[in-house]
């Protein structure tokens, strides 16, 4: 049908309007058209700037540079939803009303996220959540229309115990009190205990806090064997779990190691066993080296950082489904197309599971060193966690 | 035991870091009657300029000073030309302030980009010292030191000069001072320099503090700041050193036993005072009418 | 007598403006343009009520999004329970009412006494605290993450959305105008003006000024249900401090005490956002639209400190009387009628 | 010797033209009282020669200075004093805070004018820790011109001192301006036509924004006419 | 004796200072009574304790025979008694004829017409203009309180305090800053209005002549202290009063 579609246009554009034929071949093509929506202002501007980073490679590779799939041409709009939840949707209705979108991607922030879902629903197409982490976007407040190649906090958290729980061991966790800590702990609690460690203490700190002295001081009275921290956001307490030398209590840190600019603050936390969802030096696979060297070479020599492949697998899902429906952006055809999808991105195969369209990925099990060539604490692969092995509970009822 | 004195030391320092941050406003808000919403941006950028500084040329001394003067420079480019033409209106000074306050955090990322910025004490300050169970963070001795030093600098300067009176007359009735011989402009010019040059300093040491500096601890902060001087009563520096204090140690008590109020603490305890006490710790004005 | 020529004209350009707004959506049917002028016209309301207490009473409240926060919270927890129909959005409503009413009346009992700076304070706090609870109590509220529901089929069509908006914000301009140019509304102004002078001329003060909290209080609830609507998602930043100053900056942007400020502080802040944004490719500084947005307002405190609308107003009013300045046998007249 | 010349100024309050030609000259070592009925502008003179009400045209000269450009403190500093018809009282601080705010030097000869004062107004000593918010009335008034007193001022410009003040506080006034009168030059606003002739060289009559009579007191005393017209006594 | 309004043993004290003691008076019904008394010796403070803007530390005020004591200004002016204020105290962004309306409309109350609009109310905005007009200040109805000249504040006072009605006023230094031309027509409002013999009026004044002429009684306050209350020659005679409070300038006088 793309087909005839196609043709119909072609003979429009040259009944309608008598001009140069470059120009009309231009227009000739059908297009798909993709709506990018991602905080390129406000409090997450640096993981949106990832995200669009990522996936605008993402495309080029996808597509071998053509920026285009099963013919037709591929263009993306983004949009800055400033962070904001209600900006969120305004800027969503304006990618699917006015410039009609097939996929949306996005975005930074979780609220932004789960303010958009309804649209999805309301206008019927695919979403693609990228790199929201909340754990309700694929579960109660989930619709067939999501789907999601960024992890979600249950599988950092499934992650973050296979790193490190074992029979007998005694783990602390410490989260900052709010949906993202809460959810990340309640995960991480249930993956531990069945990896069979026992969790001795719970500790939620004032995410807007500077002090976390008296939390800390709570954990070492615990006298866990780990502190597992699940951290987001720029004030941290690693100098602090240092300066009351928690190490030499023996009580071994462990968490995500987050992006190249937090990773800079934890100077103090070498020798940290935890997990990531992605660091430049960790893949072992051709997508990657394509995406670390493309990336020196567009962003004057920057390393792709913690949501660029998340960008990048988005695009490759968008093309990977399209490729698969032979062009045909119909949503039902699309849905059932992405359903169990696998597709490649730099972090190796993702799938799609069927069920609440998580992306099942690879994590990383890591260690965090000092490193040459790095002036700050690399995370040093230990173990690859497969896809299976950190799939997370589903949680939509479907 | 061993633990009451270090959740209270840490309180201790915490609050003193909180009255460091509040100082300049204690001048600024409760002295001079200006709410200056730019207060936080001031100590932001106070903590980047010092940071930045700190970093490049390796030296914490610079770093401090270089806070210190780039805020002095922006204090007396606020005070000159958002400030100076909204005295005694409080409406447009929450406007025109906060106008500033905008421009000047997001002024911070594009000169130093949007990413979180770490923030390390120096070598000479960093670690703990370990007496008997008993954890004296030396970065935190250091605030506890510096905090002390200013409010001694600043109870001199408001009570044993004529500068307090003055500007405290000066926001009753400008006119009437001016035409006691005095020039109102310029001692207003220099407390509000005095103010943002204490939020830069305060800026600068809440950086190794608490390990980062990032866009947003302007706002964040800034309606502490005001808290402290509000609870503290306005214009009293002893009161904002007293409800800094209380702050800090209140928090750290509460994230201590009672994590789950911890959040609304300050709040519980401004309206507490308010509600009973409605001129503040060591208010010297009536809340009440 | 052309002061009613004057005001019959600016009532009869309003009742064209909103004709026109009601036939918008059947010329221009692009959804963007419509939500943003939804959005405009719930944070119109919403500046409104913020106005009756900054421009009319004296009041400045830094808390005022707890009452927003709660008729959100309650319409999308009700919906969220006993399902999306009409009945229920009215019974959100009945409950918002009662709640903003009874937490207005307990917050202005508590807090009114105080002088501004104290009050304003106090209001945050208490705000604040809101937003912990909403943070806190997450089987109810899922935390600062928020959740989606459903809104009454009716309401989904963004166009019966848009005109209910639209409908909802005329009616509350028509009743906040009439209630400031009555009798008590002259009292809160006089308020405004000398408080302790009010008392003695035997007014309850605290009477008229908890009124006048409760009457604000409501409206921004109202406004605050509209809006979860217009999102079908509600987080706790319809809580937050940052909300309280929007309504802040479209009042003062508007114009301080002309409840028509709200409307076009409202437009204007919005539709610049909007817009500005969009230029983002043209020039960096674009993108950065909050260092614009900021150096507008302190363009605005400079040199139209009266906001807009208080602004034009102050320019017509001058004009008039320069003409009246010129034909000066008309002056006695003038004043004879008014 | 003329201290002050103000030559046909021409005073604007936003769109008012409240002065609209006020000239009058006063001479080094007498007391020149300015009348007139209320609203007349007698207040906006003397605020436009402090500087507080910045005048459009004409000049003030002050000790062969031209002044009239001149911010306020720097005015007050040429050695101007003024006592403002609202007492300009500092009501958070103390009597002596207000006191020490005026105080431009602290060398024996203000200490020695402060014991004056304190004589003067044996109030202000019983109150002297007490809030300026809190004084009476007539309290008020009297610290105004303490204030005024304390330095030492070539001219000082009062504004209705007599308001408020009960008559045997108003003749001790009265008796100290006499007294300051070899050093001190005084420009009085005064309706107590008993105490301005009383005290007064010499007068100028402001109506409506003009000045429109000026002679010596003693002649005012005996114009009956001129009393009608523009006082409305007898 | 018809009283109207009485004090009792009515004392304050701020701090140490007793700055009203013990003072027992009685006011007579529609009769004109003048406080006079040094600076600072309580005349004010006085009137804030009847008025209800302090409270004492000790002693009763009755009023129309019930103990007002703890009640509230607001709740005084309502029962009748109105005051003006030494320092005069307008609604500066309010035209004149605004401010004389609120005192007009303070007797409604606070549903009253509520969504009328104020003009449409004939009845008050009639009534605030004639109280202009008693004052003549009804050249400048439509002028900012801000833009008057001191005295003309001090009419808009006397017309706000006629404009409540009460049977009471309690006027303090009404004629202070006022032109030599202005004080007699401020005097025939007063005396008018003590002639119609309809209202009870408390003056505090320092202008003598003005005192003598006006007052049917006299009362003396001196250091917080009665000191004399009496007719007014009786007053003027007394050899303390003279020498407190008079001075020389007044020996003549008597
Ligand atoms: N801020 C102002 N704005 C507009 N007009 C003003 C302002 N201040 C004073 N005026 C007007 O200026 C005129 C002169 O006022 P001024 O105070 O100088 O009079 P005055 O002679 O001192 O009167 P009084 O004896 O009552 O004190 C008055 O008509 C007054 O209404
Ligand atoms: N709120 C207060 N706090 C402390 N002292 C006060 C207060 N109010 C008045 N006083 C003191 O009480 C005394 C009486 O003051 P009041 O104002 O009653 O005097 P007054 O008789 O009205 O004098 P005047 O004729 O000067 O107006 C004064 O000494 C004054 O300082
Ligand atoms: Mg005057
Ligand atoms: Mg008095």
């Amino acid at each position: 049908s793309s087909n005839e579609t196609g043709s119909n246009d072609d003979k429009k554009a040259t009944n309608e309007s008598p001009k140069p034929t470059t120009e009309v071949k231009q227009e000739e093509k059908e297009v798909v058209k993709i709506g990018l929506l991602t905080s390129l202002t406000g409090a997450l501007e640096a993981y949106g700037a990832q995200t669009v980073k990522g996936f605008e490679l993402g495309l080029e590779y996808a597509t071998n540079g053509t920026m285009e799939v099963a013919g037709k041409k591929i263009e993306f709009i983004i949009e800055d939803t400033e962070t904001q939840a209600d900006v969120a949707v305004q800027k969503a209705t304006r990618l699917l009303e006015d410039h009609k979108v097939d996929f949306v991607v996005g975005s930074s922030s979780s609220g932004d996220t789960l303010a958009v879902l309804p649209l999805m629903e309301e206008y019927k197409k695919v979403m693609i959540v990228e790199p929201a982490v909340a754990d309700s976007i694929t579960g109660a407040n989930w619709n067939r229309y999501i789907f999601r190649t960024g992890r979600s906090s249950s599988q950092d958290a499934v992650a973050g115990a296979a790193a490190i729980a074992k029979e007998g061991v005694k783990i602390a966790t410490l989260a900052q009190d709010f949906a993202f800590g809460r959810d990340g702990v309640a995960a991480f609690k249930t993956a531990a205990e069945a990896l069979g460690a026992t969790l001795v203490h719970e500790e939620f700190a004032d995410p807007a806090g500077v002090d976390f002295s008296s939390n800390i001081q709570r954990i070492i009275n615990a006298q866990p064997d780990y502190l597992f921290v699940i951290w987001a956001g720029a004030n941290n307490p690693w100098g602090q779990l240092e300066d009351m030398r928690v190490q030499e209590r023996g009580i071994k840190l462990s968490t995500g190691a987050p992006d190249i600019a937090a990773l800079r603050t934890m100077e103090d936390m070498i020798g940290m066993e935890g997990f990531t969802v992605y660091h430049h030096s960790l893949p072992n696979n051709a997508v990657n080296d394509w995406l670390v060297a493309e990336h020196a070479k567009r962003h004057n020599g920057e390393m792709p950082d913690l949501f660029t492949p998340g960008g990048f697998a988005a695009a490759m899902a968008i093309v990977a489904a399209l490729e698969k429906t032979n062009g045909n952006v119909d949503t039902d055809t699309l849905i059932s197309a992405m359903e169990g999808m696998t597709f490649e991105t730099p972090k190796g195969p993702m799938t799609f599971r069927p069920e609440d369209h998580q992306a099942l990925q690879t994590m990383y099990s890591i260690r965090l060193e000092r490193k040459d060539g790095f002036d700050y604490p690399v995370p040093v692969l230990k173990r690859e966690l497969s896809p299976e092995e950190t799939a997370p509970a589903i949680q939509n009822n479907r | 035991m061993e633990m009451f004195i270090n959740i209270t030391i840490n309180g201790l320092a915490t609050g003193m870091l909180i009255f460091l941050l509040a100082a300049g406003l204690t001048l600024i808000f409760g002295l001079m009657d200006v709410l200056n919403f730019a207060h936080g941006a001031l100590f932001l950028w106070g903590a980047y300029a010092g940071i930045w500084t700190y970093t490049t040329s390796g030296s914490f001394i610079f770093g401090i000073i270089a806070a210190i003067v780039a805020c002095c420079i922006l204090g007396y480019l606020l005070e000159r030309f958002i400030v100076k033409p909204v005295y005694g209106n409080h409406i447009q000074q929450i406007l025109i302030t906060l106008g500033a306050m905008l421009v000047l955090s997001e002024l911070v990322k594009v000169v130093w980009g949007p990413n979180i910025i770490h923030a390390r004490a120096p070598e000479w300050l960093r670690g703990s010292w370990e007496i008997g169970g008993i954890f004296l963070i030396k970065y935190r001795v250091f605030i506890i030191i510096v905090g002390l030093i200013v409010f001694a600098g600043l109870l001199f300067l408001l009570n044993r000069t004529k500068l307090g009176l003055v500007v405290r007359a000066g926001v009753m009735d400008k006119e009437m001072v001016q035409a006691l011989g005095i020039n109102i402009r310029k001692v207003f010019l220099f407390v509000f320099i005095l103010g943002a040059g204490m939020a830069g300093l305060g800026g600068m040491l809440f950086g190794p503090y608490s390990g980062v500096i990032y866009a947003e601890i302007g706002l964040e902060y800034g309606i502490l700041a005001f808290i402290v001087v509000v609870i503290g009563g306005m214009g009293s520096v002893l009161g904002s050193m007293i409800a800094a204090l209380l702050v800090g140690i209140l928090g750290s008590y509460a994230a201590y036993f009672l994590p789950e109020i911890a959040l609304a603490v300050n709040f519980l305890l401004m309206i507490f005072i308010l509600v009973f006490k409605p001129s503040g710790i060591m208010g010297m004005k009536e809340a009440l009418k | 007598m052309s002061r009613l020529k004057q005001l019959s004209r600016f009532k009869l350009t309003l009742s064209v403006v909103a004709v026109g707004l009601l036939m918008f959506p059947f010329i221009n049917d692009s959804r963007t343009a419509m939500i943003m002028l939804t959005k405009i016209f719930i944070f119109a309301v919403f500046a409104m009520s913020y106005d009756l207490l900054l421009g009319y009473t004296g009041i400045v409240s830094f808390g005022h999004a707890m009452y927003f926060g709660i008729g959100a919270y309650t319409v999308a927890l009700c919906l969220k329970a006993f399902g999306p129909t009409i009945p229920v959005v009215l019974l959100a409503a009945l409950i918002t009412i009662v709640f903003t009413a009874i937490v207005s009346f307990l917050v202005g009992l508590l807090t009114l006494r105080l002088k501004a700076h104290f009050f304003a304070m106090l209001t945050l706090a208490v705000a604040a605290l809101f937003l912990v609870v909403a943070e806190k109590w997450r089987s109810l509220t899922a935390g600062n993450d928020g959740f989606t529901f459903a809104i009454p089929e009716l309401f989904r069509d963004r166009l019966t959305f848009y005109i209910v908006a639209l409908v909802f914000m005329i009616l509350v301009y028509l009743f906040l105008e009439r209630f400031t140019q009555s009798p008590m509304g002259r009292v809160l102004q006089a308020i405004r003006e000398n408080e302790a002078r009010v008392e003695s001329l035997g007014y309850r003060v605290m009477h008229y000024k908890i009124t006048a909290n409760v009457i604000a209080g409501i409206v921004a609830g109202l406004a605050g249900i509209l809006y979860a609507m217009s999102l079908r998602f509600v987080n706790t930043s319809v809580f937050a401090t940052e909300l309280t100053l929007d309504a802040l900056l479209i009042t003062i942007i508007g114009g301080v005490g002309t409840l028509f400020g709200a409307i076009v502080g409202a437009a204007v802040i919005e539709y610049a956002r909007h817009t500005l944004m969009d230029l983002a490719s043209v020039h960096w500084i674009f993108g950065r639209w909050v260092i614009l947005l900021g150096t507008v307002f302190i363009l605005v405190v400079m040199f139209f400190p009266k906001g807009i609308v208080g602004s034009t107003k102050h320019w017509w009013e001058k004009r008039q009387m320069k003409k009246a300045k010129v034909t000066t046998s008309d002056k006695n007249f003038h004043q004879d009628v008014s | 010797m003329t201290l002050l010349k103000v030559d046909n100024i021409h005073t604007y309050i936003q769109q008012y033209h409240i002065l609209q030609g006020v000239s009058f000259e006063v001479h080094k070592g007498e007391v020149t009282v300015l009348l007139g009925r209320n609203g007349a502008g007698k207040t906006t003179t003397l605020r436009s020669i402090m500087g507080l009400n910045p005048i459009k045209s004409g000049s003030i000269t002050f000790k062969g200075e031209e002044v009239h450009a001149w911010p306020t403190h720097k005015i007050a500093n040429a050695g101007i004093g003024y006592v403002p018809e609202d007492q300009g009282i500092f009501g958070a601080l103390t009597v002596e805070e207000n006191m020490k705010v005026a105080m431009k030097k602290k060398d024996e000869a203000t200490l020695e004018r402060m014991d004056w004062i304190l004589d003067l107004f044996p109030d202000l000593k019983k109150f002297w820790k007490k809030n300026g918010g809190h004084l009476s009335g007539g309290q008020k008034q009297m610290l105004s011109i303490a204030r005024a007193y304390i330095n030492d001022n070539e001219m000082l410009l009062i504004d209705e001192p007599s308001k408020g003040l009960a008559p045997i506080i108003v003749e001790k006034v009265m008796d100290s301006i006499i007294q300051m009168k070899e050093k001190t030059t005084v420009v009085l606003v005064e309706q107590n036509f008993m105490m301005a002739s009383a005290i007064g060289d010499r007068f100028y009559i402001i109506d409506d924004g003009h000045s429109v009579h000026n002679g010596l007191m003693e002649e005012l005393k005996q114009d009956e006419k001129l009393k009608r017209q523009y006082l409305g006594i007898a | 004796m018809d009283t109207i309004l009485e004090t009792k043993e009515l004392t304050i004290a701020f701090g140490g200072h007793v700055a009203v003691s013990e003072v027992n008076i009685q006011i007579e019904r529609n009769k004109l009574k003048s406080i006079i008394g040094p600076n600072g010796a309580g005349k004010t403070t006085f009137f804030n304790m009847i008025s209800g803007q302090l409270k004492p530390t000790k002693g009763q005020v009755v009023f129309k025979g019930k103990d007002i004591t703890k009640m509230s200004p607001t709740d005084r002016t309502r029962m009748g008694i109105g005051r003006s204020f030494q320092i005069t105290n307008v609604f500066p962004h309010l035209t004149c004829h605004e401010n004389v309306r609120l005192a007009v409309q303070s007797q409604k109350g606070i549903f009253y017409n509520m969504l009328s609009h104020f003009t449409s109310l004939k009845e008050v905005n009639d009534k605030a203009t004639k109280f202009l007009e008693t004052v003549l200040l009804d050249n400048k109805a439509q002028e900012l309180a801000v833009n008057l000249a001191h005295g003309e504040k001090r009419k808009l006072e006397i017309a706000m305090l006629l404009a409540l009605e009460t049977e009471v006023l309690l006027l303090d230094e009404p004629t202070a800053g006022m032109s030599l031309e202005e004080v007699p027509m401020i005097l025939d409002v007063i005396r008018k209005i003590r002639d119609e013999r309809k209202r009870t009026i408390v003056l505090i004044e320092h202008k003598m002549d003005m005192i003598r002429d006006l007052s049917d009684s006299i009362m003396v306050l001196f250091h917080g202290k009665l000191l004399a209350d009496g007719d007014p020659e009786e007053i003027m005679k007394n050899e303390q009063v003279q020498k407190a409070y008079l001075g020389g300038l007044h020996n003549d006088a008597s």
